[in-house]
């Protein structure tokens, strides 16, 4: 039992949607919504209670004699989102019920028998995965593949996605592996290539990297995410400072008043 | 009995672990008995019906029912991998759109009616006989034509070949029907 | 490629991980060209020009595979003095028949081979058949006999005049006509030149986008010349692959639902040229060389398996009970007489023609001339329901009121509910397992013919006419299981197999098959999937090695690469250790290596041929990889078999906007319009009224006509709604807005989709005018949980000369901004877009 | 019609290439843009949607919008208003206030310890699964921490109000002091954070207009709640109280402050405090609990005794409304907040504001 992660390499994604359904197959999820979006060959639009695998499109200006796939071009690019499974985990943090919690994996699991839908999760998520099931009522995102983890099964996005684009395995070994696939890609000339695993921010890096060309906000990814919990300490000052006031304003306010009534 | 459920109160395990309610200690019995719906059934291997790829699937099934049909990490074409349409393998063999009766539709009829499958053989067997009878041309100038064309047949490139097989033995060989064709050019 | 074959494309995505290069060949940008090295924006249509130029710029600068095109192609073969060439004719093979619009072939025989005037049609040549039931070989007998020049050097040998022939075909002229720049021309021809030799390979993927062409299959001639001349067949990394759409279409052509073939590729006897006896029929059929040389072992052990021990010498083994081919019996063919009511019945199984097929309206409205119309799906698919649910009866052309047809919906069984096999894009047969039964009363094909049979035999039973010989002799016996008494498939697997007689044991290999009515085999290169009882290969899943040996059961004898003994020397060695696949075993004294050698296991490479003589494999000798082949080479030049020429060249699609730049000739002669009322095609070339070229394509997220993807939502959510793609300039010049409707109108039909504005799609300069392509998947129809316009209908019924397909990549349009009309009002649209003259821009 | 043609032999036109530049340049311009500046010019069929650096993800919001419906503000009221309201009872009660509004203050308090409970359930997915709330206490979790706040503010003050009830009907008893004066001071120890936990629970999120305030907004919602509380003691009859006179005036005071704050910066992540729907509703609740109360209470201070009193009585008004309006407000703000997609991808705001409601 090791702590795994995702490293989905939009370099390698045919943008062909077989996680998307791959996922729902396995987790009974319904469909999203029939309706055409005309942002490119994305109907889906972002992750959310019913979508939990999603994969973008982000087209650019294709030039002939230059393949997608040319370092010198990056004409048409597909990459596979997922709940980022963060370090430090807003959504994990925020749950008043202990729904939500970490596995052994190291992913974030909602448990569905527990989840009240409070929704809370749903605004502490610096990613919007996290979503409430309006018909249902609970929250709901990637589940990691949390049921086929516990018998050693490769989650059911990665183990469809045809040209291996997504990547499932132990963390710190796919870590290398990213690092390693960035610096034979930047050899091949595709120097607009980048690592998207927020270390350096206070989610603290995630169970989902992603391996991108050209600028991560293009997929958006937001270039800080902060898990919500950094903003405590000044939220409960605040409201320390808050509480004190108005136990002395009420305070002064009482005693001045009862002194002038001369009491 | 108050033990019992004081100990499976996540907040008393928090309290003696110190831990922050965001791990185990908030699992529940389902959470810590989770299995993946397929485990323990029985598979049987398969091939995807989409394209001509030819993927490898695993087909899981309990009690005769499906549960989940996914790749075959064993096919040396596929590795376990499914496009879109192959992942969609398990929606559709079950959802609910799937015909399960035989609809009979009356000349100038405005509706389908369901009739029973083994009246319904019946009647095409005796349609098929009626027309072939009538228009089956046994010499043409003396020569040897045995065919009729007053029958066609359509359909093939989503079958098997055991199926491909019956229908032109059956259709071609017996019956003497020359309009058969398929998806493929070839 | 990763459009519709998003897993095969997998081992593409590990070759260019690995350095290989890819090129991707489309007039738009697509997920492919997202993830190849070199994106080729070809003008729909041009292929052959585009082709020719790679094959040109390979002999002009010497790029070709020497060794390999000397030893194992025709190219020393010396072509007969009156042959004439389209550079000759403008655009016309010598012996063209204007009256007819036919070729006589006969001038493109080797020379030295004695004349074909065998009294019937020329065999590959008949009008009734289709092209399936291909020509033998260099036309039966003696095809051996010619003529050759090693050197390469005479003028009228196959090189020579292949030089000469694509003389026109420069980097100038594609730039021209393709509208693909020189710069990107010459980039991919370095690129694909420069992998080929005895080091590298390079292979061709190809789907219907190269064979819906009224020349199709001469575009895939041309890929095969290419090919060719680098050496690049029967090689590790090489070949030509058709990336084929169904799960069994492969399949449904090697055990046919075609009416012009039998299983394996063997003929259907057509009336009057094989009307008369067996010995005839065989006669006309059999090479004397190569592998076709047991053409009558292989069609009397298939007439066994069909009649059993009714089939006898004395009857010829009932040939007088298979039914005789009069005409063009192709979906086609029998439809347009389905549409002049010389129809009564009908069966569709797994098949959606009322979407899939071209001129959708027309199709459907001769399905209302039907008596009877039997569907078998596992949906009420768009033909099921043609009667009340389509865009007819919604115009007013058709109403349930009016219509006789009765219409039977049998519900199927699904893959996993049946036994059977499928044979994928590489000729491998693997077996399903049945899992769990079928709902309801659905119920696999094989259970359905089945009982049909059962119940006809019956009715047959007492009757003695002639017309009921072969039915009453059809062997029928399979055993049922209790379970809905369905039949037991892997018996009839082993029936495909063969057996010999009369004990019955299964045959391990077509080559135990005999000519006396001693074996039956219901298709002979399928024998060997079953060669032992309980021995289903089809069925086996233990891969091993490179090819994946253990899995499944590749024809012919589970070889991998066909012709693989083209992967070696002459001599039997590879041609370089990192491409080595199959070679000469000096020491043990046969072939061996990583894959199956489709040769002869014991004949050693120095064995001398024998091709004038000499007769079967044997007398190709022990350098000759082409087994089926009479010569035993590959071939540049097709002496016969094809209908419209020996050698592909440019012809403009059957309704382009451009002249054909290359001969008077602008279309495939031979291609048959089919032209009629509700058939009409626009002007060519450059019809004012539809100015814009117009491709069809699927998409990964849909199946086809769309009753297994349209009616499942995880599906149909991803792609929700007909669009059509268009550039950011024709999208300016037809006044379109982005995520707005459009209507395209071609003279057969009219459909509306929504707009999508793209650079991946881009306006061509073709001759220094802009071309501009109109994007169209064609998934949608009426029924399913997304519904949409049937692309199809925009489609004319044509066919290819050869294998009578359709023109689907390549045709014009007109496209105006906003939604078309609904009812009967749509087709008093169509009809004045066809009167228009100019075209009307904003 | 005919295949055969006479033989075309054409020069060429070649493509004007500073021509083509020139068009892609607009084009590129008008996809980035969505408008073009030249005159006469139409962009060949843009505007239509990009990704990129500057457009995102074709502008798809990468937040979620809060799935919270109106009982969450309405309970932000409630609970701020019932919160001060125990601490200004408990306060008053210990300094020996006038016992109408202690009394009065202790029924704000436990009406709110009521109704709060009530509206957070019915804002539930599943609100049946309510006390799965009390599975855990996670202090990293203002939810979690507002929760056991909650229940025991609401138990105190509950059992206040209730004490306090029954001895006033049935005479004074040793229990019931003890009840009253322990839940008094529960009541006060808890309503201190409760009446201002909203602030905390909004603020540590990732919305961008909740976090980018989290350190003013539990002293903003505390004040709002004052306003209330004090709005709604004196619309019970207690307008003669200086001391809520002087607490009303002060929270008017921080009201006016927040206002201030907010629309002195011009951070594109306050945008929805100032555009659209939710900055209308802003600018009226802070209006309301701002600006109207201090004038109304400052006028009432130098006017004879029947105008001061009818002008006590609509502050106190507007107190209670801006109070009200300002929790819908915010909520409202969260979600503006949420669509600004440049917001998270820390992209520069174009020309025009992105707040179409």
């Amino acid at each position: 039992m090791s702590v795994t992660a995702f490293l989905t390499d939009s370099t390698l994604c045919i943008g062909c949607k077989a996680c998307e359904v791959a996922c729902k197959e396995w987790n009974g999820v319904g469909e999203d919504g029939l309706d055409w979006s005309g942002f490119s060959y994305d109907n889906t639009g972002s992750v959310g209670a019913s979508t939990w695998r999603h994969v973008k499109f982000v087209e650019q200006t294709p030039e002939p004699g230059f393949g997608g796939n040319a370092p010198e071009m990056n004409s048409w690019a597909f990459s596979s989102d997922v709940c980022k499974h963060c370090e430090n985990a807003g959504c994990l943090e925020a749950c008043p019920t202990g729904s939500i919690v970490r596995t052994e994996f190291g992913g974030v699991y909602v448990q569905p028998d527990i989840c009240n839908g409070c929704g809370y999760c749903v605004v502490s998520c610096p990613f919007g995965v996290v979503e409430r099931n309006e018909q249902d009522g609970r929250a709901f995102k990637c589940t990691f593949c949390y049921d086929r983890q516990k018998v050693g099964l490769v989650p059911a996005c990665a183990k469809a996605c045809p040209t291996e684009s997504i990547q499932f395995g132990e963390i710190g070994a796919l870590r290398r592996k990213a690092e390693e696939r960035l610096a034979e890609l930047r050899g091949r000339g595709m120097r607009d290539a980048t690592v998207y695993d927020p270390v350096d921010t206070s989610v603290g890096g995630s169970h989902a990297m992603f391996i991108v060309r050209g600028d991560p906000r293009t997929y958006n990814l937001p270039p800080k995410p902060e898990v919500p919990t950094i903003y405590l300490k000044k939220a409960w000052a605040s409201s320390a400072i808050a509480a004190a006031l108005l136990l002395g304003g009420t305070l002064v306010a009482f005693l001045a008043d009862g002194q002038r009534n001369g009491r | 009995m108050l033990n019992d459920l004081l100990s499976r109160w996540p907040l008393i395990r928090q309290l003696q672990t110190g831990a922050d309610g965001t791990g185990a200690e908030a699992m529940t019995e389902h959470t810590r008995n989770l299995r993946p719906k397929h485990y323990g059934a029985e598979v049987t291997r398969s091939i995807c019906p989409y394209c001509g790829v030819g993927c490898g699937q695993l087909v899981y099934h309990r009690d005769g029912k499906l549960i989940s049909i996914e790749g075959d990490p064993e096919s040396p074409i596929s590795r376990g991998h499914l496009c879109p349409k192959g992942a969609d393998t398990y929606e559709l063999h079950t959802h609910s759109g799937r015909q399960t009766k035989v609809k009979y539709r009356r000349p100038y009829s405005r509706r389908w009616e369901e009739i029973d499958l083994e009246s319904a053989m019946d009647m095409v067997a005796d349609r098929l006989w009626d027309t072939r009878d009538r228009t089956f041309q046994e010499t043409r100038h003396g020569a040897s034509l045995m065919q009729t064309k007053a029958i066609g047949h359509l359909g093939g490139a989503t079958l098997d070949n055991e199926e491909n097989y019956l229908i032109k033995k059956l259709f071609s060989a017996g019956l003497g029907m020359v309009c058969i064709s398929n998806q493929a050019r070839i | 490629m990763a459009e519709n074959h998003p897993v095969g494309f997998q081992w593409v995505i590990a070759a260019r991980e690995r350095g290989a290069k890819i090129i991707h060949v489309d007039p738009r940008f697509n997920r492919t060209s997202a993830m190849a090295d070199i994106w080729v924006p070809l003008r729909a249509g041009s292929d052959i020009i585009f082709l020719g130029a790679l094959i040109h710029y390979v002999l002009e600068n010497k790029k070709e595979f020497r060794d390999y095109v000397v030893n194992y192609t025709n190219a020393s073969t010396i072509l007969r003095d009156d042959f004439r060439d389209t550079e000759d004719l403008d655009g016309l093979f010598s012996g063209w028949d204007a009256d007819k619009k036919k070729y006589d072939p006969e001038t493109w025989l080797y020379k030295g081979a004695p004349s074909k005037d065998s009294g019937g049609e020329k065999a590959g040549h008949s009008d009734a058949g289709g092209g399936h039931g291909k020509d033998r070989g260099g036309e039966a007998e003696d095809a051996g006999k010619f003529e050759a020049d090693p050197t390469l050097e005479h003028p009228r040998c196959v090189f020579q005049v292949l030089k000469r022939h694509f003389s026109r075909y420069t980097p100038q002229m594609v730039e021209r006509y393709c509208g693909v720049s020189k710069e990107v021309f010459l980039k991919t021809a370095e690129a694909f030149t420069s992998a080929s030799g005895p080091e590298k390979t390079a292979a061709i993927c190809y789907a219907v986008g190269w064979t819906q062409h009224s020349k199709g299959v001469q575009i895939i001639r041309a890929a095969a010349i290419l090919q060719l001349l680098l050496g690049n067949i029967g090689r590790p990394g090489g070949g030509i692959l058709a990336l084929r759409g169904h799960a069994s279409i492969q399949g449904s052509t090697d055990i046919p639902t075609l009416y012009d073939i039998l299983p394996g590729y063997l003929p259907m006897p057509v009336f009057e040229a094989d009307s008369h006896n067996l010995k005839d029929y065989i006669k006309k059929h059999k090479a004397r060389t190569g592998l076709w040389a047991n053409f009558d072992k292989y069609f009397i052990s298939l007439l066994k398996a069909y009649y059993g021990e009714a089939a006898n010498a004395e009857n010829e083994f009932g040939f007088n009970w298979l039914p005789r081919v009069t005409g063009d019996h192709s979906h086609f063919g029998y439809w347009l007489e389905m549409a002049e009511g010389k129809m009564e019945g009908l069966f569709v199984m797994g098949q959606n023609p009322a979407v899939g097929a071209p001129n959708g309206r027309l199709e459907r409205k001769a399905l209302a001339k039907l008596k009877w119309l039997v569907v078998r799906d596992m949906v009420e698919t768009e033909t099921a329901s043609f009667w009340y649910d389509s865009p007819e009866t919604e115009r007013g052309e058709l109403s349930p009121d009016d219509l006789a047809t009765e219409v039977f919906l049998f519900p199927a069984a699904g893959t996993a509910e049946k036994d059977g096999t499928f044979t994928n894009t590489q000729r491998l047969l693997q077996y399903r397992n049945q899992a769990v039964e079928p709902p309801g009363d659905a119920r696999s094909e094989t259970w359905f013919m089945y009982h049909l049979g059962r119940r006809l035999k019956e009715k047959a039973k007492n009757d003695t006419r002639p017309r009921n010989g072969g039915l009453n002799a059809l062997t029928w016996n399979y055993s049922t299981r209790v379970e809905h008494a369905e039949p037991d498939v892997e018996e009839v697997l082993q029936e495909i197999n063969g057996r010999s007689l009369p004990d019955g044991k299964l045959l391990e290999g077509f080559k135990a098959l005999k000519n006396d009515g001693s074996t039956t085999c219901g298709c002979w290169i399928y024998s060997g999937v079953f060669p032992r009882p309980g021995e289903n290969k089809a069925n086996k899943r233990e891969p091993k090695g490179y090819l994946g040996h253990g899995w499944g059961f590749a024809w012919p004898n589970d070889c991998r690469i066909i012709y693989n003994r083209a992967s070696a020397r002459p001599d039997g060695k590879p041609w370089s250790e990192r491409k080595k696949l199959v070679w000469w075993d000096v020491e043990k004294k046969h072939w061996t290596g990583l894959d199956t050698p489709d040769f002869e296991k014991t004949t050693p490479p120095d064995a001398k041929e024998n091709i004038h003589r000499g007769r079967g494999v044997e007398a190709l000798g022990g350098a000759k990889p082409f087994i089926l082949h009479p010569d035993g080479v590959g071939w540049l030049f097709v002496a016969s078999g094809l209908k419209d020429g020996p050698l592909p060249t440019h012809y403009e699609a059957l309704e382009s906007p451009v002249s054909n730049p290359l001969y008077a000739q602008q279309t495939d002669p031979a291609a048959d319009k089919k032209e009629r009322p509700g058939n009409e095609y626009a002007a060519s070339p450059a019809d004012p009224r539809f100015p814009y070229v117009l491709t069809t394509y699927r998409l990964t997220e849909h199946h086809t006509a769309g009753g297994m993807s349209r009616t499942l939502s995880h599906l149909a959510e991803l792609q929700p709604e007909l669009f059509t793609e268009v550039s950011p300039e024709l999208a300016a010049e037809a006044g379109l807005e982005h995520g707005d409707w459009a209507t395209i109108t071609t003279p057969r039909g009219i459909v509306e989709a929504r707009v999508m504005v793209t650079r991946r799609m881009r306006a061509m300069w073709v001759d220094g005018r802009r071309i501009h392509h109109v994007g169209l998947p064609y998934h949608w129809g009426y029924r399913g949980l997304v519904t949409g316009d049937i692309a199809n209908d925009l489609l004319s019924i044509s066919e290819e000369p050869n294998v009578r397909i359709m023109e689907a990549k390549a045709l014009v349009c007109n496209l105006t901004p906003g939604r078309r009309a609904c009812g009967a009002a749509a087709l008093t649209q169509l009809a004045a877009n066809m009167k228009r003259t100019s075209v009307s821009t904003k | 019609m005919s295949d055969a043609k006479a033989r075309v032999v054409p020069v060429g036109r070649v493509p004007d290439s500073s021509a083509e530049q020139r068009l892609l340049e607009i084009r590129h311009e008008a996809e980035r843009r969505g408008e073009v500046k030249a005159i006469g010019i139409r962009p060949s069929g843009a505007p239509f949607p990009q990704a990129s650096p500057e457009t995102g993800y074709y502008g798809i919001p990468l937040l979620k919008q809060p799935s919270w419906t109106w009982e969450v503000p309405l309970y932000f009221f409630t609970g701020g208003a019932a919160g001060a309201a125990a601490v200004m009872g408990a306060i008053a009660d210990y300094t020996g206030a006038d016992r109408k509004l202690v009394r009065d203050a202790r029924w704000i308090a436990a009406a709110g310890a009521v109704i709060s409970p009530a509206l957070l359930v019915a804002d539930l997915g599943r609100p049946a699964r309510f006390l799965n709330m009390l599975r855990v206490f996670k202090p990293q979790s203002p939810m979690s921490v507002g929760v056991w706040t909650l229940l025991g503010f609401s138990g105190a003050a509950a059992a206040t109000a209730f004490a306090g009830f029954l001895a006033e009907r049935y005479g004074p008893s040793l229990p019931l002091r003890i009840v009253e004066n322990a839940g008094q001071a529960a009541s006060l120890a808890f309503g201190l954070p409760f009446s201002n936990y909203t602030g905390v629970l909004i603020g540590a999120t990732t919305i961008p207009v909740w976090n980018q305030n989290v350190g003013e907004l539990p002293i903003h919602f505390a004040a709002s709640g004052v306003g209330a509380a004090v709005g709604l003691l004196e619309l019970m009859g207690n307008d003669r109280s200086r001391a809520l006179q002087a607490l009303g005036m002060g929270a008017a005071l921080f009201e006016c402050l927040e206002g201030l704050r907010s629309e002195s910066s011009d951070h594109s992540h306050l945008d929805p405090l100032k555009h659209g729907l939710s900055g209308l509703m802003v600018r009226t609740g802070g209006v309301l609990s701002g600006p109207v109360p201090f004038l109304l209470r400052a006028a009432s201070l130098l006017g004879d005794k029947q105008r001061s009193h009818e002008f006590r009585r609509w502050a106190a008004m507007a107190s209670v409304a801006g109070s009200l309006v300002t929790r819908f407000a915010w909520v409202q703000a969260g979600h503006a907040s949420a669509r600004q997609w440049r917001e998270p991808l820390g992209i520069a705001q174009g020309e025009k504001p992105e707040l179409g409601e």
